[in-house]
C-alpha cells in the first residue's frame, strides 16, 4: 500500500471523488486562489489541499468566495437542496462561530423538519485542533458542539487513511456532514489504499488491542495515546485503544464491548472538556457499560481555558502521552 | 395598456390572491379557538408580492420563504389542504406535520421552505442558484425577505456573493414598514433599502407591492436577466400587513387607523380586481366564482385539518438522517 | 414573601439592576418596541418583559435594534469592555448560531488571551425551550454548547425566585454570563424575595431532599422532578433533587455529595443528548464520583431530532414527569 | 499649503511610521530563525493608515484592531519591548504571552485587541462608541478592517447598527488589494467599497492610504463629526503590502515584479519623507536621527525579546474569568 500523508491523502480523497462525480464542488476562501489578482491563478488553497484543482476542475467547481462564512456555508447547502455535491471550506473550526445557524438550524434540520422531503448532501470541511501556536482563535476544535446537533454527521480522522477513506464517504453522504481535518497532523504519514476507498460512518477502528484498560482517542490524541500505550506496554500494561472516527454516529458497540473486556475507560480529547465528546463518551459508557466499570471513568482533555499562545503554554494545555499514561494507571489503581 | 397576460393567467393570479387572503383570514378566525398550534405570520395584504412575482417563474425555479411564508407556498403552488393540516399539526399536512407553519416546504413545488430564522434563506437562494448555473440548465431561485432581514448579516453576505458568483438568483424584500413592531425606516439606517442593494453591485429597483402587474413586470425583467446569465437582482416592494406580526400581537405601535386605511388604499386584491374589470380583461362574476370556489375550498380544507389524524408517535425519531 | 410569576421576577430583576445602576441598559430587538413607528412607542418586549422600561429608563438605556444577532451582542459586548453593564438580548437561544463567534471567540476570550488585562461584564439574555409548538427552530436550549465555553458563565433559573436572583448576580458579574430564561416556565408563580436579591453562581441548589437516588434537573425540568418524586414517594422512594442554577461554574460538590448519599443518579434535560449537559454531569459522576455509584447514571433527555412541531410530537419529544420517574425506578433495580 | 502638523506632531508621526516598519521588516529577518510562533501578518507598506488615523485620536480614543494589527498597536502607542515580547511569547508580553501577535492589546493605550477573527471587531467599535455615546463624553472608536473584512455579515451589521444608534465610530477599510490571495475586486461584488458603505447612510470616501496628510485629514473630519454626535463615517484607504499575507506566503498570486514597484511607487515613508522635507516642514537629519533611535531600540526589543523569560506555566489556567 503507498504512504502518503495526511494532506496527501485528503487531496486525493478529494480529487478522487470530484472526478467521480462532476456534481462536486468546493467552494471557499482561496480554494482555488488568486482570483481577480495579478499573479497565478492556482495556488492550490490555504496549507496547498488542492494542488492542480483548478486546472483541472475548472472556475465553475473550484469557487473563490468572499470572506463571508455564513454564506459559504448556506450557497453550500442551497446547492445541496439543488442538485450539487458541494464542499464548503471553513478555514477553520473556530470560525464556525460564524455560520453556525447555517449548519444547526438549516443544513441539519431541513430533512426533519420538512418531514422528509429532503436530503441535504453537503459537507463542511474544517481544519482543526492545536499544536500551531495559532493562537486562542485559530486552535479549538468545536466538533463537541457539532455533535449536540441532531442531523448532522461529524467526522474526526485520526491517520491518513482515515482522512481518506471518511471523506470519501462523507461526499457520497446524502446527509449533511462536518469533517475536522487536524492541522497538526498534516505531515503525518501512513498508508493508505489507492483508488476509490471508504470507510464506513459509525463504525469505530480497534488501533491496538490489550486487555487491562480501554483508551477512547479522538483525532490527533490516537497518535499520543499510542505512544502511552508503548510506555505502558514496558510495565506489562496493555490498552485497547478505540478511534471512533465519527463522533455522530458513534459507533457504540466497539467502545462498550472493549470497556466490557477490560472494565476501565480513559477518554482522550484535546477539546474543553465541559459539555464535549469526552463526556459524551464517558456518559455512555457510565449509563450503557456500567456494569463492567471497575474503576473510575478518566478523561483526560485540555482545561476549561482557551488554547493559549506560548508554545510552552501550548503544550501544557495539550493532553499528551505523558498525561494519557498517568490516567492509565490512574484506572489501575481505582 | 394593452392586456399584459391572457385572461387565464389573469384569473389564476387572482385565484391564487384571494386563496391566499381567505387562507389567511380564515387562520385569523381560527387561531383563537385554540386548535392551531405555535406562532404564525399571516400574509394578509401582501399576496399581489407572493402571486406578482412567483407568477413569472417555472414550476422548476425555486424560492426560499421566510416565518411569513403561507402566501409564497400558495403563489408556488402548494396545496390548499395538506397546507392546512401542515398548521394544524396533522399527519397529512406537507411536512408530516413536524414542520408547522413556520417550516411549510413543499419541494415538488419548488418551495423549499418557510424559514424561522430571519435571514436564513437567502444565502440558500444563493445556493439554489449555483446549482442552477453549475447545472447549466436556465433555472432561477428567489429569496424572499422582509424589510427586516435586510438588516441580518447573513442576507448581506448572500447579497454580495450572489454577484460576485453572478448566479441567477433574486432578492425580493417586502417592505410591510415593520420588523416586528420597530419601523423598516428605524432599523434600515440607510436612506433608501433599494439603493443599499444596488450598492452591492447589482440592479435594484423598489415597487408597489400592492400591484399585482408592478410587481409582475418589474420581477419578470430580474428573472429574464438572471436566465440570460446576468446575475441577481433586488426587488424592494412597498406593502403593508394586514394583521399583527404574529397572531395575537395588539399592535400598538401602529397608528389607531392605520390598519383601516391601507384596507382602504393599499388592498392589492381591490387593486387588482378594479383593474382588470376596469380595463375589460376579466368579468366581475368570473373573479367572484373563483372567490366562491375559493371559499368553499379552505372550508372543506379547515373541517378536514381538524378531523385529520394526528402523526403517529413513531414519526418523532425519523428523517432525522437518511442513512443511520 | 410575595408570590410573582417567573416573568415577572425576571422584570423585578431587571428592573432593579437598572435602577441601581446607570451603566445598565439592554439591547436588542423590540425590547423598547415601536421605533419609529406610527402608533405607541412603549410596547415593553416580546412576551412583555421590559413592561414600562422605556419611560423609566429613557432610550439611551432601552434600545431597540436592527435584526442583526451578531451585532447586537457585538456592541454590547464592545460597551462592555468600555464602560457599560449591557444585556443583549437574543429573542430565542436558537438564534444563537447567528451571534456564536461573538461570545465564543470574542467576549468569552478576552480576559485570557489579553493576559488578564479586561473583563467583559457582558449579559447575554436569551430565552429557551420547548413546550409551545415553537417548532423546529423556536424551541431549542443550546447551553449545552454554551457551557463548552471557557470564560462564559452559564446560568439556568429554574423558578421565579430563581430567575430573580440569578438575574441580579449576572449583571454584576465582572464576567461574561448567558442566562437561558425558559419560556413554558413564563407564567409558573413562586415566591420571590423582595428587593435585591442575589443568588451566588456555582451553588446549586438542594429542592428535595431523599435517599434513593439523585436526580440533577435543569431549568424547566426541576418541575417535572418534583412531580416524578411525588410520584416515587407514593412508593416509599425518596429522592434529591439538585437545581445546578448554574451549569457553568458547576457545583459539583452538591452533585458529589447527594450521590455520595443516595448512590444513583438520573439527570433531567430537555436538550439532545450528544455532548449535552446531562453527559456532563453524567461524565462528572463516572469520573469523581464513582466510587459512590450502585447503579448506572440515568440520562433522560429528549432524542437526538430536532423538535417537532405537532403538539403531540413535542410532548413525546420533551421529558415528562413519567419518564423520570421511570428512569429513577430503573436505577434502583440496577 | 501650510504646515499642517507643527514640526513635533510631524516627527512623533515619522517615529511611529519607522518604528512600523522597522519592526515589521525586522520580524520578516527573525522569522525564518524559527524563535517566533504561529502565524505572523506583517503591516509594512501601511503604516500611513495606522498612523494618520491614529494621530487625529486622543488617547482615551478605542481602537480595535484585526490579524495584521502590529502597526495599530504601534501607531495607538502600544511600547514596541513588550509587543516584541508577546509576539515572541514571553512572560513579559502585552498580554503575558497567552495572545501572540494576533492578539495583541494594551487597554491602557485605547488599543483593544488585534482579532484573529476577520470582521470580529467592527461590532465590538460599534460597542465602543455606544458605550460613549451612553456615558456622555466625547471619545470615538475606530474599527479597522481590510478589503476582505468588508464582506463579512458582521461587519455589514456593525455598519448598520451604528447608523442606527448614531454612535461616534469610524470604520476604516485599508484596501491593500487582497485578502490573502483574492484580488479585493474579486471579493466586492460592488463596483465601489466606499459607495456600497456611503449606502448604508453615513458619509465614506476613499482616500490614499500611502498619503499621510491625506489619511490624516479625512479621518481628522470623520473624527470631528463623531465627536460633534453627527454619528459614524466609513473611510476607504488604498495601499499595498510590501509581504505576503503571512510570514511564508510565497505570493505566487502578485505578478512577479508587483511588489517591487508598489515599493517604488506606494512607499508612504519615501513619500512623507520627501514631502516634509520638500516642504521644508522638517530635516533629513533630524528624520534620520529618529530613523536610528527606532533601529537601536527594536534591535534591543529582539535581543531582550529573545532573552526573556517564557510565561510561567501556572498562567495555563489563570484569567479565564475574574471570579471562579
Ligand atoms: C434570526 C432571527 N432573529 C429574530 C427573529 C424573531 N423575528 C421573527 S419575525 C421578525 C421580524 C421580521 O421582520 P421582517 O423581515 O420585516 O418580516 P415581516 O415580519 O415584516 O414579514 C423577528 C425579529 C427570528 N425569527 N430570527
Ligand atoms: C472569520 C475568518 N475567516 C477567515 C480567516 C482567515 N483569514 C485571515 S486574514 C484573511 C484575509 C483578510 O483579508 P483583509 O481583510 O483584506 O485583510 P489583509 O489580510 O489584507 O490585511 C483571511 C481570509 C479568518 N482569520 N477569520
Ligand atoms: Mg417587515
Ligand atoms: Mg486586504
Amino acid at each position: 500500500m503507498p504512504v502518503m500523508s495526511y494532506r496527501e491523502a485528503l487531496t486525493d480523497a478529494y480529487r478522487l471523488s470530484m472526478r467521480k462525480d462532476p456534481r462536486v464542488c468546493i467552494l471557499g476562501e482561496d480554494v482555488a486562489g488568486g482570483a481577480g489578482a495579478s499573479g497565478q491563478r492556482n495556488i492550490g488553497g490555504i496549507f496547498g489541499p488542492w494542488p492542480d484543482f483548478l486546472p483541472e476542475f475548472g472556475e465553475q467547481r473550484m469557487i473563490d468566495t468572499p470572506i463571508s462564512e455564513s454564506a459559504i456555508v448556506g450557497t453550500a447547502v442551497g446547492a445541496a437542496l439543488c442538485g450539487l455535491r458541494p464542499v464548503a471550506e471553513i478555514m477553520f473550526s473556530d470560525f464556525l462561530g460564524l455560520c453556525l445557524d447555517q449548519i444547526w438550524n438549516q443544513a441539519a434540520k431541513f430533512r426533519y423538519m420538512f418531514g422528509g422531503q429532503t436530503s441535504c448532501p453537503v459537507v463542511i470541511r474544517v481544519n482543526t485542533g492545536a499544536g500551531m501556536s495559532a493562537g486562542s482563535q485559530h486552535s479549538q476544535t468545536g466538533y463537541g458542539m457539532m455533535t449536540n446537533i441532531p442531523g448532522l454527521k461529524v467526522v474526526v480522522p485520526a491517520s491518513p487513511a482515515d482522512v481518506k477513506g471518511l471523506v470519501m464517504t462523507a461526499i457520497e453522504d446524502p446527509d449533511p456532514v462536518i469533517i475536522f481535518d487536524h492541522k497538526s497532523l498534516f505531515t503525518d504519514k501512513g498508508e493508505v489504499p489507492e483508488g476509490e476507498f471508504y470507510l464506513p460512518f459509525g463504525e469505530a477502528e480497534l488501533v491496538r488491542e490489550g486487555d487491562d484498560c480501554t483508551i477512547v482517542a479522538i483525532s490527533r490524541m490516537v497518535k499520543f495515546s499510542q505512544k502511552a500505550a508503548d510506555a505502558l506496554a514496558k510495565d506489562g500494561i496493555s490498552v485497547d485503544i478505540v478511534n471512533p472516527r465519527t463522533l455522530s454516529p458513534l459507533d457504540e458497540e466497539t467502545i462498550l464491548e472493549s470497556v466490557e473486556h477490560t472494565g476501565r475507560l480513559v477518554v482522550v480529547d484535546e477539546s474543553n472538556p465541559r459539555c464535549s465528546a469526552a463526556t459524551d463518551i464517558a456518559a455512555l459508557v457510565a449509563s450503557k457499560g456500567f456494569s463492567s466499570l471497575k474503576a473510575p471513568i478518566e478523561m483526560v482533555t485540555a482545561p476549561h481555558t482557551p488554547p493559549p499562545f506560548a508554545p510552552n503554554l501550548e503544550r501544557a494545555y495539550l493532553p499528551g502521552p505523558k498525561d494519557i499514561e498517568a490516567a492509565v494507571r490512574r484506572t489501575l489503581k481505582g | 395598456m394593452s392586456q399584459p397576460l391572457s385572461a387565464e393567467q389573469l384569473l389564476g393570479a387572482w385565484r391564487r390572491m384571494v386563496t391566499i387572503r381567505e387562507f389567511e383570514e380564515r387562520l385569523h378566525r381560527e387561531m383563537p379557538k385554540g386548535m392551531i398550534p405555535g406562532f404564525t405570520h399571516l400574509y394578509s395584504g401582501q399576496e399581489a408580492i407572493a402571486v406578482g412575482v412567483c407568477d413569472t417563474l417555472d414550476r422548476e425555479d425555486v424560492i426560499v420563504s421566510t416565518h411569513r411564508g403561507h402566501g409564497h407556498c400558495l403563489a408556488k403552488g402548494c396545496e390548499v389542504k395538506p397546507m392546512m393540516q401542515e398548521i394544524y399539526g396533522r399527519a397529512g399536512g406537507l411536512c408530516g406535520g413536524k414542520g408547522g407553519s413556520m417550516h411549510i416546504a413543499d419541494f415538488s413545488k419548488g418551495m423549499l421552505g418557510a424559514n424561522g430564522i430571519v435571514g436564513g434563506g437567502p444565502p440558500l437562494a444563493t445556493g439554489a442558484a449555483l446549482a442552477f448555473r453549475n447545472l447549466g440548465n436556465r433555472r432561477v431561485s428567489v429569496g424572499f425577505g422582509g424589510d427586516g432581514s435586510a438588516n441580518q448579516g447573513t442576507v448581506f453576505e448572500a447579497m454580495n456573493m450572489a454577484v460576485v458568483l453572478k448566479v441567477p438568483t433574486l432578492f425580493v424584500f417586502e417592505n410591510n414598514g415593520y420588523s416586528e413592531n420597530t419601523a423598516a425606516d428605524y432599523a434600515i439606517g440607510a436612506r433608501d433599502l433599494a439603493e443599499r442593494c444596488a450598492a452591492f453591485g447589482m440592479p435594484a429597483e423598489t415597487g408597489d407591492g400592492t400591484d399585482f402587474f408592478d410587481v409582475y413586470e418589474r420581477t419578470q425583467r430580474a428573472v429574464e436577466r438572471a436566465r440570460n446569465g446576468e446575475g441577481p437582482s433586488s426587488l424592494v416592494f412597498t406593502c403593508t400587513r394586514f394583521f399583527g406580526h404574529f397572531e395575537g400581537d395588539p399592535q400598538k405601535y401602529r397608528a389607531a387607523d392605520e390598519v383601516d386605511t391601507f384596507r382602504q388604499t393599499m388592498d392589492c386584491l381591490s387593486k387588482f380586481r378594479d383593474r382588470v374589470t376596469g380595463e375589460g380583461w376579466l368579468e366581475e362574476a368570473a373573479l367572484q366564482q373563483v372567490h366562491d370556489e375559493v371559499l368553499a375550498l379552505i372550508d372543506e380544507a379547515v373541517e378536514e385539518a381538524m378531523a385529520a389524524p394526528l402523526p403517529d408517535l413513531a414519526t418523532l425519531t425519523t428523517d432525522v438522517y437518511t442513512t443511520y
